[in-house]
């Protein structure tokens, strides 16, 4: 994916049009062996204003980036467990040394699906994912619950505020210990809820969980597929128009530049 | 209570994916000596009452029907072991 | 490096021990065939070469019984049909353009019998095998499709293979990061013991970057990478445990291949940014008959010759025999040729992903493929005898005798056929009962499990009559895509029947939008051995050639499955037919539903309605299969395609659906039921119009229709324009966004049925699941 | 050559998801009796020379920290074991 010589196929990670005088937020994207969804994390940032920095997990540099992205897919092939060889690269370790918040700002960070297993296999999350409890891979428009709205990633929802993104997982079941549970709780870190009909079997209804500082953020749905009308879920407004998800990489850009950038790419350059 | 372990693991000439991708990833985590590894199932059944030979007859019959997929897998165990839970914790755990 | 320490059956050998009897028989070569390679030899082959010839002179490979018929494509090709064809039949798959200097790639491939021996596992290689094609070309693969067919949904059986199959599917392709984007499910007894599981791949690519498997240059390397190699897919050839003429018994091979679909997205990776860095001269993906193939085809694609070292290869089991690793199926491996400049560069590449490699050997001016052992030559071929010279058989072929007596068994003569449904009641409830049947119900416990989002560019997918694929981001140039077959009009009539299949493809196509382009075609028979089978073939071959030539869209490629019987039971004649379109800008889609906001919008039926239900769903439903098939007008077809294209892209229709299984009862519940959004219509003045009763209106299949959604504000454009093209059409109701009902008016006792929407989508959407899950 | 089987399997109080499926199968395919199922891995590392207590270690290091994830699961065994297939067939490359 970092590779330069590939042709500029269909979402492409690097900017495309070369014009983009779009620098606000630089916000790295990992790629591992097997990561599918790096291209569409890519293109959300763009969409959103930012510039994706695309990251190889055998890196061992982070780099000038603002913020990071540990996106979807089949990382090793969730061969063992998911996410459980991916935890040990390279990059990782620099992205857990940077989001340690004792360590200065703490780097945000947000995982998606796969991004999400990797990092609870790290420790950066709490809990666990195990199969679904239909025992299948599912791929569905989702409805979710925003619950807490003051990490860098959920700060433009509103509070309880509904979306609809697209789930599509195998082991998406959120497990964790009655004490963790507790914690996650009684801290407000639930930061996704799903809505309706509990698709897999998820402890409390949990789809996306942050630390305790709020920087690090993982969700099993897939915003980044939300993010374009004509490529995302159905909602009220027609088929395939749902852009909820938007607003996750809205709300990175502009915690990290200071100010309200939305997605009006002239608004969204810092 | 004791129960009855069952182990399943894939057939040795049929390629073993996540046993593979294991294996070269070990080296990079610093565990090395290893050649090979290859990746399979343990599974637990508790009984209702006693394990009689009825019982661990029809598990055998349960391993090799249900529990493996004989195309691919082979049962190279089925045992009785005592429920180490029931005195606490797991050995290694 | 291998282990073995066996003498070896080397040219040498051969040369000098010419009576030495060879197990040929035992690998699946006639006496004949045998007789013809001592002949192009001079000499008996090596047990590699039998090795060699064997699979590539296998059906399966040398379209040995097919080949004469399917030669019809290319020579019912007009220039107009060329126009756009870059790359045609014969290459790994064929290369369409689309404009802009962007091209397209796609092929249908079956993988029927692994299936049904290890549904997970046979569909999910089946899935790996097509894509790796579609990589073979130079392509980035964007998306896949699936037509699966299983037996009776209530057979015990159908509840080991439906699942692990559909599993398979989304567990491969899911991994990949390839969206699924349709297909197509049938139930039917006749797949019981030969369930067909087919699977498209479609990838793009910048005109520059077209890659073909050929080895030119002399001096350029060939190299082996990816997976390694192992006994897979060689079980019935252990046989050649001869090639080493003594006692040491080979282990067990695996009888059937594991894919690892991790690794193959890896290799998809790896190979494009090759391809991108201009790293590879040719390219070829191995699949059935592994090396063998991938070295011939090369080889005799190529200038000249090619001599690879055979002991080079990296072997999952070192104790496979030369003719062995020859025939290995191992997944997940590409052989390629590579400049001595660019070995460096190539090498980086593959540490970068971490995928394994070796070198083989080189190409040659001498015209032969040498392959040695240890230094040894144990092969000693010209090429194209191995990969383009094999067997053609005319098979004899003869119209089925019990044909007559199928088409004179029209279901109108049959008690159902007499007594159809003529209250409001009863055409209710058969309106319900059909769409709730196997075939017609919700699929989505089905295509829940694929991945329709991974790579943002899906403008339309399942339950969609096409699948849209974006293709290029600034401009939104992109495919449309669909599959179909309608194997029982190819039982009645397998000319019309593969026709039938061809114009619903193109008909799903043209309703999303899309200007159809190109097809690809996957022919499921019987055994070719079987005259009555071979003339089914030959027909479906003759009807789809035909029908492409007058519809003026080209076969680029496609695939046979020959062989889909058990003893005497052969599946119905099954030509899959895959239709692909393109777009200038994928945003101008037609979604298949009526949308929330389009209450009040105009419902027009296109096309006419014969009395057609012979081989319906309908007469399915009353256990009846004879007569004749609906009758195909293709130049209606295009008529028809030209008007939904035109209104799409002049955004004068807000949804359309084409008529097909199920008729325009389906039609109408489907396009009902896709948002929850009802709809009230009156079947009168269809009925008059074409002179049918209700039922017939309602459950006829005729081709050449498709059901469109219009804002009242367009309707006076849109009736000029089918007026102006001479396409029937008529004002059949409207959309009724707020009752949640679906109404049927017309003239029979009761005057309307209603079917409420939440209580069918409850009774439809449970069909599936209730059969198949534990 | 001998051979380490390490043994993972989920923790007690964690749903097992594939267990319960094959238990509330088991008595549709005819096997009554089971009380319960827990379904876990079984690994096979193959190892380059001899095992030593080293290699042991490193191992028992391994199952901990990477074969499995003790948020979920247990180690519950760590043992060598004779190689039966040496007589047969060839393992992963
Ligand atoms: N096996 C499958 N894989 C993916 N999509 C499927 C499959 N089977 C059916 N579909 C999708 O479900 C929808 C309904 O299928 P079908 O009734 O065959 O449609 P049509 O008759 O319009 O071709 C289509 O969008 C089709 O692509
Ligand atoms: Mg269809």
């Amino acid at each position: 994916m970092a590779q330069a010589s590939e042709t500029p196929l269909i979402g492409e990670t690097g900017s495309a049009s070369g014009e983009s005088a779009l620098d606000g937020a630089r916000i790295g994207v990992v790629t591992f062996p097997g990561t599918l969804d790096d291209r569409d994390a890519a293109r959300a940032v763009r969409i959103a204003g930012g510039t994706a920095v695309p990251l190889w997990h055998a890196d061992d540099a982070l780099g000038d980036v603002d913020a990071v992205i540990v996106p979807g897919g089949f990382s090793y092939g969730d061969y063992l467990r998911a996410g459980a060889i991916s935890r040990f690269a390279p990059l990782m370790r620099r992205i857990a040394e940077s989001a340690d918040p004792s360590a200065g700002a703490g780097l945000p960070v947000l995982g998606i699906c796969n991004g999400f297993q990797i990092l609870t296999e790290a420790h950066l999350l709490p809990g666990s994912m195990i199969k679904n409890d239909h025992l299948r891979f599912r791929c569905a428009d989702q409805v979710l619950r925003v619950e807490n709205t003051s990490t860098a990633w959920t700060a433009q929802f509103t509070d309880d505020e509904p979306i609809t993104v697209p789930l599509k997982n195998q082991d998406g079941q959120y497990v964790a210990d009655a004490a963790t549970l507790e914690q996650l709780e009684a801290e407000g870190r639930v930061t996704f809820r799903y809505v309706g009909t509990n698709p897999n079997g998820s402890r409390h209804d949990i789809a996306g969980v942050s630390n305790a500082a709020g920087n690090v953020v993982g969700l099993m749905p897939h915003p980044e597929h939300a993010v374009e009308a004509g490529f995302g879920p159905d909602d009220a407004t027609g088929m395939r128009s749902g852009t909820d998800g938007l607003t996750v990489f809205t709300s990175v850009i502009s915690s990290l530049a200071g100010s309200t950038a939305g997605p009006d790419p002239a608004g969204g350059a810092a | 209570m004791p129960r009855i372990v069952v182990e399943v693991m894939p057939k040795p000439e049929i390629l073993d994916p996540q046993g593979k991708a294991i294996a070269s990833a070990l080296p990079h985590l610093g565990f090395r000596g290893f050649s090979a590894v290859r990746q399979g199932k343990r599974f637990e059944l508790s009984v209702d009452g006693e394990i009689t030979d009825a019982v661990l007859a029809q598990t055998r019959k349960a391993a090799a029907e249900m529990l493996s997929n004989p195309v691919i897998e082979d049962v190279v165990d089925v045992r009785v072991e005592d429920d180490p839970a029931e005195a606490g914790a797991g050995d290694e755990g | 490096m291998s282990d073995q320490d066996f003498s070896i059956d080397t040219v040498e050998h051969a040369s000098s021990t010419p009576d030495t009897e060879l197990p040929w028989d035992e690998l699946g070569l006639k006496a004949e065939e045998y007789e013809r390679i001592v002949a192009i030899l001079g000499r008996r082959p090596t047990a590699a070469e039998l090795a060699m010839y064997s699979v590539m002179w296998s059906e399966h490979c040398s379209y040995k019984s097919s080949k004469v018929h399917l030669r019809q494509f290319g020579e019912k090709v007009t220039e107009e049909m060329r126009r756009d064809l870059m790359v045609g039949i014969g290459e790994n798959a064929g290369v369409t353009d689309l404009g802009d200097g962007w091209a397209v790639t796609f092929k249908i491939e079956s993988h029927n019998h692994p299936s049904y021996v290890e549904p997970y596992q046979g569909a999910a290689t089946g899935v790996g095998g097509i894509v790796r094609d579609i990589i073979s070309m130079g392509a980035r693969p964007v998306a896949v499709m699936d037509a699966l067919r299983f037996g009776e949904i209530d057979h015990p059986d159908t509840r080991r293979v439906l699942p692990g199959v559909v599993a398979g599917v989304g567990g491969y392709g899911n991994s990949l990061g390839l969206p699924n984007i349709g297909g197509e499910v049938e139930f039917d007894a006749c797949y019981q013991d030969n369930p067909l599981v087919n699977a498209l791949a479609v990838g793009v690519m910048r005109h520059e970057d077209l890659r073909l498997a050929n080895a030119s240059g002399v001096g350029n390397k060939v190299v082996l990478f990816g997976a390694r190699t192992g006994g897979d897919g060689i079980g019935g050839a252990s046989v050649l445990a001869s090639e080493s003429f003594d006692d040491s018994k080979p282990s067990k091979r695996p009888s059937v291949q594991v894919g690892d679909p991790f690794s193959e997205k890896v290799l998809i990776e790896c190979c494009l940014e090759l391809f991108g860095g201009e790293l590879v001269e040719g390219i070829q993906d191995l699949g059935a008959a592994g090396i063998s193939c991938a070295t011939s085809e090369l080889a005799s694609n190529g200038e000249g010759g090619m001599h690879v070292e055979l002991t080079d290869v990296l072997l999952r089991d070192p104790t496979l025999t030369p003719g062995e690793i020859l025939m290995s199926e191992s997944q997940e491996r590409m052989m390629a040729v590579v400049t001595p400049e660019n070995a460096e560069a190539f090498e980086r590449t593959l540490a970068k992903w971490g995928v394994e490699y070796s070198w083989l050997g080189e190409v040659t001016d001498t015209g032969r493929l040498v392959i040695d052992w240890n230094g040894e030559t144990i092969v000693d071929v010209d090429p194209r005898t191995v990969a383009h010279d094999g067997p053609v058989y005319e098979r004899p072929y003869e119209r089925p005798a019990w044909l007559d007596a199928v088409q004179a068994d029209s279901f109108a003569a049959t008690e159902a056929g007499k007594d159809l449904p003529r209250t409001a009641a009863e055409l209710g409830t058969a309106v319900a009962e059909l769409v709730t049947s196997p075939n017609l119900a919700d699929p989505s416990w089905i295509t829940d499990q694929y991945d329709r989002f991974v790579g943002g560019n899906t403008a339309l997918s399942q339950p969609d009559d096409a699948g849209v694929i974006r293709i290029d981001e600034t401009t939104g140039l992109g495919v449309g895509l669909s599959v179909d077959s309608t194997p029982r009009h190819a039982y009645l009539d397998p000319y019309t029947g593969a026709q039938l299949a061809l114009a619903q493809a193109y008909r799903n196509v043209a309703t999303s939008g899309a200007i159809p382009k190109a097809v690809s075609d996957c022919l499921n028979f019987g055994s070719p051995e079987d005259p009555p089978i071979m003339w089914q073939f030959a027909e479906a071959v003759r009807g789809l050639a035909d029908g492409c030539r007058d519809l003026g869209i080209p076969v680029t490629g496609g695939n046979v499955s020959l062989y889909n019987q058990t003893g005497g039971n052969a599946i119905h004649p099954t030509p899959v037919v895959g239709v692909l379109g393109a777009f200038d800008d994928v945003g101008r889609r037609t979604p298949s539903g009526f949308e929330r906001w389009a209450d009040g919008q105009a419902i027009y039926l296109l096309g006419e309605t014969a009395a057609e239900l012979d081989g319906s769903e309908y007469a399915r439903l009353h256990g009846h299969l004879g007569g004749r098939p609906p009758q195909v007008d293709l130049q209606r077809e295009k008529t028809l395609g030209a008007v939904l294209i035109n209104a799409s892209r002049d955004g004068m229709v807000d949804a359309a659906h084409d008529l097909s299984e199920g008729g325009l009862a389906a039609a109408l519940v489907e396009m009902s039921l896709r948002f929850g959004v009802g709809s009230r219509v009156n079947l009168d003045a269809l009925c008059e119009r074409d002179g049918l009763d209700p039922a017939t209106a309602l459950f006829s299949e005729s081709a050449g229709r498709a059901l469109v959604a219009l804002p009242r504000s367009e309707e006076v454009r849109f009736k000029d324009m089918i007026t102006a093209r001479g396409l029937p059409a008529m004002r059949l109701g409207v959309v009724d966004a707020e009752s949640g009902e679906l109404e049927v008016a017309g003239d029979f006792e009761g005057g309307s049925f209603i079917l409420g929407l939440d209580e069918l989508r409850e009774i439809w959407s449970a069909v599936i699941p209730a059969h198949v899950e534990g």
